[in-house]
Formats: C-alpha cells, structure tokens, sequence
C-alpha cells in the first residue's frame, strides 16, 4: 500500500469530503493561503476557493461559534483550531452551544461540525502551547471525541468525523503530522467508524492500553518488554467517545494487568475514566491494580531536559508494566 | 381603555420555594432614567474619520411624534393586537410562574413588546432569528404557536423545544426561530454563523440577532461583527436596549453609548425607539432591505424599556431604578399606548375597539395556557433522545451506567 | 452554636478578610449595588466601599483576566462568577494565566486569586445553566478547587481559599445558599485547611464518598440505609485538589466497599479520578467495585420531571450501595 | 556603516529537525506594502460624533523627517546604542536557534526595534510593561540582563524565567516586566489588571501593554479596554502593529485600520510611526504623563514592520508578502538606520562611531550568549517546584505518582 504523512492523510480526508458534499468548509487561523499552519490543508484553497476554506481572524469564540451557527442551518464546517491549546477561549460555544444545543432544542439543531487541529506537546513549546485538552471535550455529553495516531486513522477518523451528525472534536498530535503511514489508495472511501478501538499489537502478559501519539510511545515499550519475554497486548482506543468499552473488556479478560499511558495530565484525565470503568466492569479479571502513564502533574516546563523528564516516557511504561507484572 | 400596567404586586409573586433566583434588592440607586423619550432618534450614526462610509446614515428619518409612517389601518390594527397579545401572553406566563406551572428563570418583555413586532415584523417567514434567553415575544412575532410557546415554558410535551428548553431555549427551526440562548452574547457568534451559511449558498435571507444592552461587554460581539464585517454577512445586530442588565444600568459599565460600538469594526450603526413600534418597523424595514441586497451587516440600537423585574421572581424596582421611574415609563412609554393613542387620534379606532382586541388577546392567552396546561409531561424515553444526532454503530456514547428508556417505555 | 445560612457564612468570610487584609478585593457582575446575585456579598459594598466591592461588566473572560493580573502585582482578588456555567468564556485566562503562569515565571508571579461561585444545578435551569464544573477546574496543576457543603465550610474553606498563595476555585450551590447550619461565632477565627476531608458519619460498611452539595444527599441515603441495617460512612471530600487521600483511604479499608456520588458528568469526573486513586492505592481492601452515582450523562432537561430523572437521587445512591453490598 | 540587513539565508536556517514549526509557504500574496513611509503619522485620532472628547488630538505633532525631537546628543546615542544591541542579541538568538541550544519558537524583533526602545525608555523603572510572546527587546528595553534574557532561550538555569519559560515567556518582576504570554491578547486583560492594582492601590504608575496586530481581533481587547474606560485605569494599550499576523495581512481580517479600534470602548487613540524611535518616543512621552497623571486609558496604534519570518523557523517572505516589499522596507524603514542617519545628518555622529557601536553590540551579545552557555540545565528538583506557591499542610496535590525530586536531589 502507499506510504503518506499524517498530515497528508488529513488533507486528502477533507478534499474528499469537500468534493463528496458542498455543505463542508474549513475555516481557522491561516488555513487558506498560508495551508495551514501545519499545513494540514495544503492546496484546499486553490482546489476549492476561498469562500470554501476560509481564513479567519485571530477570535477563536468568534469563528468556533460561527461554525457552531452555520451548522445549526445546515452546513458541515470544519474548524481548525491551530493548537486546542487556543480553544479554551472557544469553549463555551463548543460546551454550551455545540454539545448542549440539540437537547435544549428538543432535537431539531443537529450540530455537524468538526473541531480538528493538535493536542498535547510538541517540543519545547512551554506552558500555554503544550497542553493535552482531551479531558475539557470528552466531559461533557453531546460531544464525540477522536484521536488518530496513524495517517491511516488520520484520515478515516476525519472522514468519520466529518459525515458524523454530531459535534466531533478530532485531536491530532503536532510531533505525528510528518509521520508516515500506509493509507489505502485514492479510489477507496476509507472510512474509519468512530467507537472503534484498534488492537495494535497481541500479547497474553499485560495491556497497554492508549490513545493518540502515546500509542507509537506504547508500542516501542512493549518491543522493548518483548525483549524481555513480556507480550503485550496494546489496545489504540482511537475514538474516546463513543468509547470501544467491548475491546477494553476483552483486552483486560485476556491479560488481567493493565496499563494505561496518556499525554495529559491525570487528574480527571481519560485514564482516570478508563479506570473506573475497568474496576467496574472486570473487577474479577484484575489481577493488579491498573497504573497509569501520564505526563507531570505540572504546566510544560520549557528546558529541554525538564520537557523531557516531565512527559511520559518508554521507561515509566516500563515501570508500570512491571509493577502491574509484580516484578 | 384596558390597562396594559400589569400591577407591581403581580410582578413579585414570585417562584417556587426553592427559587434559585436572587433576593430582593435594597433600595440606593438614583440613577436618571435614560433619555429616550423624545421620538424616533433614529439615524444617530457613529463612527468617524477615516471610516464615515461605514456609517448607516440612510436610514435617518424625522417623522413627526403622531406620525402614522404611512402603514395602512390593518397594518396598524395587526401590529396593535400582536402587542396586545404579547403583553396579555406574558401575563399568563406570570400567573403559571406564580402557581408553579413555569420553573426555573423566565423573563419577561413587558414593555419591550414594541421590539419583537418593529423588527421582525417586516422579515420574511424564512429570514432567521436568533436571540438571547428574553425571547418569548420574538417567538410569537415570528410566527411560532402560542400554545405550544406556553406549553415550553411549562416544560410538556407539546412545547417547542418539547420541554428541553424551557423558557431561556424556545426553538423552532420550522419558523426560522433559532433560538433562545442563555450565555449572555453567545447567539452574536451563531447568529453570525447563520449569516455566513446564506453567504455561502447565495441565498437572500436576512438573520436579526438581538441581545441585550449588557452583552455588548462581552468580547463575543466583537469578533462576530468583525467578522460579518470583513465577509459582508446578512446579519443585524440588535441591541434590545433596555438600559439595564439585570441591576446595572449601561452608563456604570460603558463609558460610550451603546450606538457607538460597532464603529470599531466598521459595522454601520443606527438608533431606533423601541417603544414606538412604527418608527421601529419602518427602521428596519429599510436595514433589512438593505441587507437582503448586498449591504453588510448592521448594527441597530433599540431604544426601550422593561416595566418587570430581570426575571418574574425579581422585583421590578430596587437599588438600580426607582419606582418612579419605572411608573413614568409606564405612563409615557407604553409601545402598546404609544401605537393605541395614535390610531385614536387618526380615528382608526375607538376605546371599544381597543377593549375587545384586549378581550381577544386574554382569550387567546388563556386558550395558551390551557393547552400547555393539557400536555402532558415529556416522557422518560426522551431523556436520552436528543443528546446525539447520530447514535454511532459502534462504542459507548453514555456513562452513567444507567438503563436508557427507550421510545415506547416512558 | 449560633446558626447562620451558607449565604451568610460566605459573607461573612469575605467581610473578615478585607478587614484583616487591605489587598482583599470583590469583582464580580452585580456583586456592589445588588449584593450579588444570590446575595453572597449582602452589605459587603456598603462597608468597604465600591473600590473595593466592585460591579463589573458582563465580559468574563476580562473580568477573570483582570484578577489575575492584579494578583500578579500582589492583590488577592476574589472573583465572583454569577455561577460557574459562564467561567467557561473565562477558561483561558484560568488555566492558561492562573494556573501556570507561576511556573513559566520561574516562581516570580505567585497568583493569590479566589474564583467562586455556584456550581451545578439548581432547579430547571436547563442545559446551559445546569453544569457542574469541577472536572474543568481541576484537570490543570496550578490550581486548588474546593467544595463546601455546609455553613461552616463555606465560611472556613472561603477564608482558607482567600489566604492561600495560589488559585482557588471555590464552587459552591445555588441550592444551599439558604442552608442554615452551625457556624463558629464571629469572635473565632474560623478556618478549615484546604486538603481535610469530613467524615459526616461513622458506619463500618460501606463508605459513600461525595462532595459539595451531594453530601446531604449521601447523608440522606445513609440514614435510609441505617433502618435497613446499614452503616455508611459519608466522607465529605470538601477539598478536590489537594485531596485528602489518606481521608479516602482510612474509609476504604474499613468498609472496603465505597460509592463515589457527584452531581456532574461520569466521563472524566471527579469520582472517576477518586476510583483510580483507591483502586490503585487500596486494591486488595475493595471487596467490590467502587461504584458512581452522578447525574444521566446528558445536558441537564428543563422538565420537572425530567430534571428530576436526571439528577442523581437518593435512590440511585441505595441502589448503588446495594450492589457494592451485593444485595 | 555596519550593515544592520541580516542576510535572509540566515533567517531560514531553520530549527531542529523534529521542528514543530510551520513548512515554507508557496508565493501568491501581492498586497502593497503598509503605507507608513511617511514620518511620523501621530494623533490621527479616531472616533467622532458623542466622543470627540475621547479622541487624542493632544499627541499630534508634526516634525520635519530629519528633526531629532530636541533630544540631546547622550540621548540619541543611548538609543542607537540600545537598538543596534537588540538587532545583534537576535541575530545571536537566531544562532542559537539554527544550532540547537534554543528550541520551540522563536519570535525575533528585528525591524520593529524602534518600537521597545521609543515607547519604553519613557517609562520609570517601576512602571510595568506586559507582552506577548514577541518580547526580547521589551525584555531588555526594561532593563532585563541580556545574559539571563539569552540564558531562558537556551533553557537554562540562570534564564529570567529559570528555564521554565523559554522565549515566549520572559518574566522579571523585579524590572517589573510582567511576561512573555502565548495566548494571543491574554495578556490584555492580565495588563488591566496590573493597572487595575494602581488605581486601587493609589500609586501612579503606568502599565504599557504591547499586542500585535492580530490581537485587535480578540475578544478580551474590548472587555479590557471597557474596563480601562470604565475605571479610568493607568493603562497603555499599544499595538505593535507590523501589519501581519503570522501570514496574514491585517487588511484580510478587518474592515477598519487599528486605530479606529477602541473608539467603541471610548479609549482615545492615537497613531505613531514606530519606526521613528524619536517620534515614538516623544508619543510616548506624553501619553505616559497624561495616563501617570490620571488621564485615564489610552490606545496607540504603532506602525511598524518584521524583517524576518513570523518566528525563526518561519521565511521572511512567502505567499503573504514579497521579497521585494521586505527589501523595500529593510532599505527605508531600518529603524536603527533611519537614527543613524539623521544623527549623521546633525553631524552627531560618524561612520566610525556606528561601527564602534555595532562592535560593543556584537561583543555584548556574544558575552550574551557565552554567559547563557555557560549556565547549566535546570535542576530536576525544579520539576515541581514552581507549580504551587504554597504546598498545602494537608492533603495531595500532585497526582502522577511520580517521586518528586526535592531541592539538592537534581
Ligand atoms: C455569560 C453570562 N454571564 C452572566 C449571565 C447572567 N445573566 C443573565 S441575564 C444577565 C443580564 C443581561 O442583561 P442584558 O444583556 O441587558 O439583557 P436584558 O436582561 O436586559 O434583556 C446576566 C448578568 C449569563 N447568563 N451569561
Ligand atoms: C489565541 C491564540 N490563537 C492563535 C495563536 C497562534 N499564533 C501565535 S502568534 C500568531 C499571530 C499573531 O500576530 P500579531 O498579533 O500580529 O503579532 P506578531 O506575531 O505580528 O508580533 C498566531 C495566530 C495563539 N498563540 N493564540
Ligand atoms: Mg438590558
Ligand atoms: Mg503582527
């Protein structure tokens, strides 16, 4: 199969879907001109113009709002946010108006939008640009949530996203946009569903389980258990709600130890939430208390070495499967 | 004649026991009321400089105070009983808060009716609407049922948010109404938002986005007209200016006046009295057509004010405003009087006239409140119904590890 | 002891502080001329003068971002939000301005601000006044979030939150602003430490563990479950973060079953984060899962009825205890 | 004459190769060049009718191109001295950045240095100045050590911000130089805030707030500036306004010029050429008597332009501007140029002597930048140490079950 980046994969999902239905449009900082910051909609604007990939102005309440109204009449926007670290100055609109909005209406404004763009670190960005911000989305009914960790899921997720009728907030991963990936070919409607988890690897000792970027973080860890005679089973939850609660179940009846690795921080973080619902539903399979993997309880230092030592890493994977492993 | 003063003592019934709404206010505020009395001050453009283009000073207009603006007599006698109906409406809707019918925060427009009926009256049915959580008024003038408008506000079956919304999130996609919003300045994005849609299909609609004057403090409205402006959207932005939010009077938090706002993003502004509902027509009948050809958003501040409380559990005088003031709007500010009284001197109508619309209006109230009171409660299966469009094959949407009714268990 | 209500155990918070401390201001929407909303800050203008009981704009984002920049320059302002369902335009500045900006400093800005407010729901206010906003407070290091219950905690934790160096966000209930409870008379000084939790009642077997205005809920229950033989333990949490984990886990290894009730969403909430700590930290004492009790995972109805079948309930807190009793 | 162009190729060297920085940008963009050639363009105020009064004409002043202000000579050379060390300080930053001991982004002054140094260097070493992410020259046009300013872009443990920040976030509040903030116009209201503090606390000090262009489009400017006008706050909102944001020309995003911005909030406004530093600072001069005075708030709208790419990995020209544009104005509008030149003009100052500066610049930047190298790595106990100013006697506050390393651990 053919080989593309992540950011790639982004961009042929939203062509397709532009060409596939005239109610999708982009719209955020820089995305029509400068091809995004990231450059996640190259060429989009000179393919379908710019009155369809629209270039805002720095007011992310403003343009997350007025994708939220253009929704609510029809039309399927999608919303770049550069980093969802800038979102929090959106999120009332994407709470208190996308999430809520169909309920208080007594269903009559489904909210088609995607809000798409990076979560979590990158390097050295410091405090206010390296923030995961899974938690602020994922909490409130009404909302869908995904986070794609390949180029192949980067661009079926988006599609997913897009045709979904419902607020969906699609969490990409700045450090994954030049990672390489096999994506079916162009004449494929490659649809990856929201709800489902994808088993990246199979092991019978422990479960790593993860989402977004940490799931290639999660995969070197169990190379390097595999060296050491531990297989994992390492579960890509890939949409975070819906939530594959079947394929976590499944996973944990297998292995009976787990482990969970997020970029976020743990209080209240997805982990949290993975948790309880583990000790709930498989109580009896548990043969340890699961651990989680997450970066310092602390904002992003700056300082290289301080960045490093604050996210998770290969070796705090290592340790919690160990100490789940009793060894 | 009838009268359209609601008393004081009706206003202050109050909610349920367990009312979350806020306590009475002590009484230290003095205030002058707001200048507006003098007729139509339309036309009062903003802005300056560099950008006298964007000023909207077309829409200047001096008609003389008993000026009948040239609508013929059932044009008059329509807007009439609408206000009529309005005022009559809401009083019920007082009556079910004070029996514990209605819950939660309900405001009133008691007053402002000239608003809703100046301003949508001359849209079209498929010219959209989008307001704050004040809006039982604007529903009506928009078309919606009065039944089934009351029904909402008794949270049944029957209402037009099938009692999801209640009496801050009237809905009705059918009228174009698109809601009732309660974060204060957030409909002036989706309001926005629906604008860019008809730019986008090259449709012809028109959005009236209101607001109340306290929400031209938040930043929201300044990003959405920034970007109606930049991308020439079919919106009017309508400020309901009725001088106070909830206890603060405008001048304590703005040191401009409100028709002065949008110059900075060069939306053009103008100024209307609310409470003269011709005047406020004929204003907007032209903004409108303005717009529906091409002309860029505007920026309208309405003129007028609230006879009751904030919300129904508020009293309608306090530390903010005198009873005085308040009785001298009643006395001089009437939309409902105001309209009423000149059809009089033009010998449109006669006291009797006006008597039976009255009549009809409480009819038709009371036929509202009967309906709603008839609905039954919503059932349980629609707890879950309508938290997501879409119900994904796939995966977990809800938490809460409880059972889910469906359609059919109530 | 005297009885006074939660309103004026808050007032009177307040009141004490400014007079102890000059660098104690009020800033919030009606706060001055009309005593606050809900009347928490009854007479407080009329003392201290509006320069220092100060009405501001309906602009939160601002108003929050103000505070946070006098407290920079050494203030301690004491932020009202007219309930915490409008912080969210105000988000930003708490998490991206109050929460880390100590530590991008290097330490140089500590930010000495309280946040208070309403928290939850009252009574069919519908969706977008209805949340409960713990999890977005919490989520981020840098900030403190407490929950006061009764009177004397809401005087005690104001006064606590009003002294302690960093942001505290206070969330309080729209429902028990009229609460009377017993409260120390004005002649003590009456503080409650952040990070101490309450055990409300003794019971050797099963802890319902809570917090905020879901406590007299829990208590409710309890005395229900006692005529049927059965002895709960009811810890008041009273601080999120810090977080009294010893508290926590003291009642797990007595009764080794627990019930977590809030009154927020499930996915990522505050009870999804106290199941991962006693999980994980207190393993072999569960005889049961842990199970939530929280309000339906959806935006809150405006119907009587429905409100009603979406708030958590006594009954769902019984029905809870029965299964981790496996009744 | 030293040459002050940065040749370009050294601007794209680029960051580190897993650089989270934009890709470079395909070239379609042709807008003319912001149109500030002329000199000085002060006090042309904005707003109008209601509020004249708010307008600034007082700042107007009108002085031929090669007036030096009526400074003296030690003055003039102070500020070619300051302005050719901040152009050689970045030029060592983008140093630092293309070989990897500065990492993240990077925004580099070079071109607007005119504006740091005219609008600062009025203020008193007490009064506070608050920025954005772009803010080396603030930093050290507030008197910041420039080896401690270059030891936090390199991360280590001597930088302002003790390596916790990095480029975007310099702190020192003993220079009262209240940071270096991401969020683009956060720091409005944080700015408002310190004024706010003034007000209360009865002192007379001012507050300069710096944002860039695109800043104006947020909403926290207008809930900031209200509140200035409101409260009459000591307070300076000052855009440095070099006509993009990233790659976007200010003229795509709004329909009115900056100046015309804060008309609406009743803020007076006013306009300099930020490329002149004289005339900024003599702008400055005056507004900052009339706010220290009570004058209230103020507005300024100051024009100026990057010569490199929106951060250090960015091309300085691209699809959004043309190479020929960023020549053009590096040849006529080079701040440091520009006072060079006039003092030469005066007969003030020799060739020689601008490279006797440009020397001292370059030998202090590279002392700079030796100084930042020599520092060490933060220390792991720093991990934790800064997240609370107050660890609390009860109960856990951090949850990653992590061991915290304590001071002298490292
Ligand atoms: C963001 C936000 N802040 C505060 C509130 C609480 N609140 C509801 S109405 C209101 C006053 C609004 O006044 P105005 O905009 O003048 O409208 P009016 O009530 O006069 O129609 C306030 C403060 C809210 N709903 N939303
Ligand atoms: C709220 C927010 N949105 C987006 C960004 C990303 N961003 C960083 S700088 C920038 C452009 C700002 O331009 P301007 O305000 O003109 O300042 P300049 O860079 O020209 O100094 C953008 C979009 C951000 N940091 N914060
Ligand atoms: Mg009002
Ligand atoms: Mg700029």
């Amino acid at each position: 199969m053919r080989q593309i980046t992540y950011r790639d994969a982004l961009a042929e999902a939203m062509e397709e879907e532009m060409a596939r239905d005239e109610s999708v449009f982009l719209l955020g900082e820089e995305v029509a001109r400068y091809d995004g910051a990231y450059k996640a909609t190259k060429g989009l604007s000179q393919k379908f113009g710019e009155s369809r990939v629209v270039d805002s102005p720095i007011s992310e309440l403003g343009f997350a709002g007025l994708g939220v109204g253009a929704a609510m009449v029809g039309l399927r926007p999608v919303i770049e946010f550069m980093t969802f670290n800038f979102s929090f100055l959106a999120l009332d609109q994407v709470i208190n108006s996308a999430a809520k909005m169909l309920y208080m209406s007594g269903g009559q404004t489904p909210i088609p939008i995607v809000f798409r763009g990076p979560t979590g670190a990158a390097l050295q960005l410091s405090a206010q640009h390296s923030q995961a911000c899974e938690t602020y989305y994922v909490h409130a009914p009404g909302i869908k949530l995904v986070t794609p960790a390949t180029p192949a899921d980067a661009k079926g997720l988006l599609k997913a996203a897009i045709r979904d009728d419902d607020p969906v907030a699609v969490m990409e991963g700045e450090l994954l946009y030049n990672f390489k990936g096999e994506v079916p070919e162009l004449d494929v409607d490659h649809v990856v569903p929201l709800g489902v988890a994808d088993l990246k690897r199979e092991g019978s000792d422990v479960s790593i389980i993860t989402h977004g970027k940490m799931v290639h973080m999660a995969l070197q860890a169990a190379g390097k258990l595999e060296k050491e005679g531990i297989e994992a089973d390492v579960l890509d939850l890939r949409s975070l709600r819906p939530l594959d609660v079947d394929a976590i179940l499944a996973t944990v009846a297998k292995t009976n130890r787990v482990v969970y690795v997020e970029e976020g921080w743990p209080y209240a973080g997805i982990g949290a939430q993975v948790v309880a619902i583990i000790q709930e539903e498989a109580f009896d399979h548990l043969d340890a208390p699961v651990l989680r993997v997450t970066q310092a309880d602390i904002p992003m230092p700056y300082a290289k070495n301080l960045e490093q030592m604050a996210k998770p890493s290969v070796t705090h994977v290592i340790e919690a499967v160990n100490k789940v492993l009793y060894r | 004649m009838a009268d359209f003063d609601t008393p004081q003592s009706r206003a202050e019934a109050g909610g349920p026991s367990m009312d979350p709404a806020p306590e009475g206010h002590p009484t230290r505020d003095s205030h002058p009321p707001p200048g507006f009395e003098a007729e139509t001050t339309n036309g009062a453009g903003t802005s300056s400089g560099p950008h006298l283009a964007a000023v909207d000073r077309g829409a200047t207009r001096t008609e003389p105070a008993d000026s009948l603006y040239g609508f013929e007599e059932t044009a008059l006698r329509r807007m009439l009983e609408n206000m009529i109906f309005y005022r009559r409406f809401e009083e019920k809707a007082e009556e079910g808060y004070a029996i514990g019918k209605i819950g939660g925060f309900c405001h009133l427009h008691i007053g402002q009716e000239g608003v809703a009926e100046g301003c949508i009256a001359p849209l079209r049915a498929e010219d959209y609407v989008i307001t704050a959580y004040r809006e039982h008024t604007q529903a009506l003038a928009k078309g919606m049922d009065p039944g089934a408008v009351m029904a909402e506000l008794y949270g049944r079956e029957g209402g037009v948010s099938a009692g999801n919304g209640g009496s801050m999130h009237l809905f009705s996609v059918a009228h174009r109404f698109m809601g009732g919003h309660g974060i204060v300045g957030g409909q002036t994005a989706l309001g926005t938002g629906i604008a860019f849609a008809s730019k986008y299909r090259g449709d012809d609609l028109v959005t009236l986005c209101f607001m109340g004057d306290a929400a031209v403090n938040q930043g929201a409205l300044y990003e959405s007209m920034n970007m109606a402006a930049i991308w020439e959207l079919p919106i009017i932005f309508v400020v309901e200016n009725n001088d106070y939010g909830m206890g603060t009077k405008f001048d304590r938090v703005s040191r401009t006046q409100i028709v002065e706002r949008s110059a900075g993003m060069g939306v053009p502004a103008s100024q209307v009295n609310g409470q003269d509902v011709l005047a406020t027509y004929r204003h907007f009948e032209s903004l409108i057509a303005d717009v529906r050809a091409g002309g860029g958003p505007k920026f309208v501040d309405v003129l007028c004010y609230r006879f009751k409380g904030h919300s129904i559990a508020d009293p309608s005088t306090g530390v903010y405003r005198t009873k005085e003031e308040v009785e001298g709007k009643m006395e001089t500010a009437d939309p409902i009087r105001l309209l009423a009284d000149r059809m009089k001197a033009a010998g449109l109508i006669t006291d009797e006239d006006v008597d039976g619309l009255d009549a009809k209006a409480k009819k038709a109230a009371e036929a509202a409140a009967d309906y709603a009171d008839a609905q039954p409660l919503p059932g349980a299966e629609q707890l879950y119904a309508n938290v997501y469009a879409e119900i994904n094959e796939h995966g977990r949407l809800f938490f809460d590890g409880r059972e889910r009714p469906v359609e059919g268990e109530g």
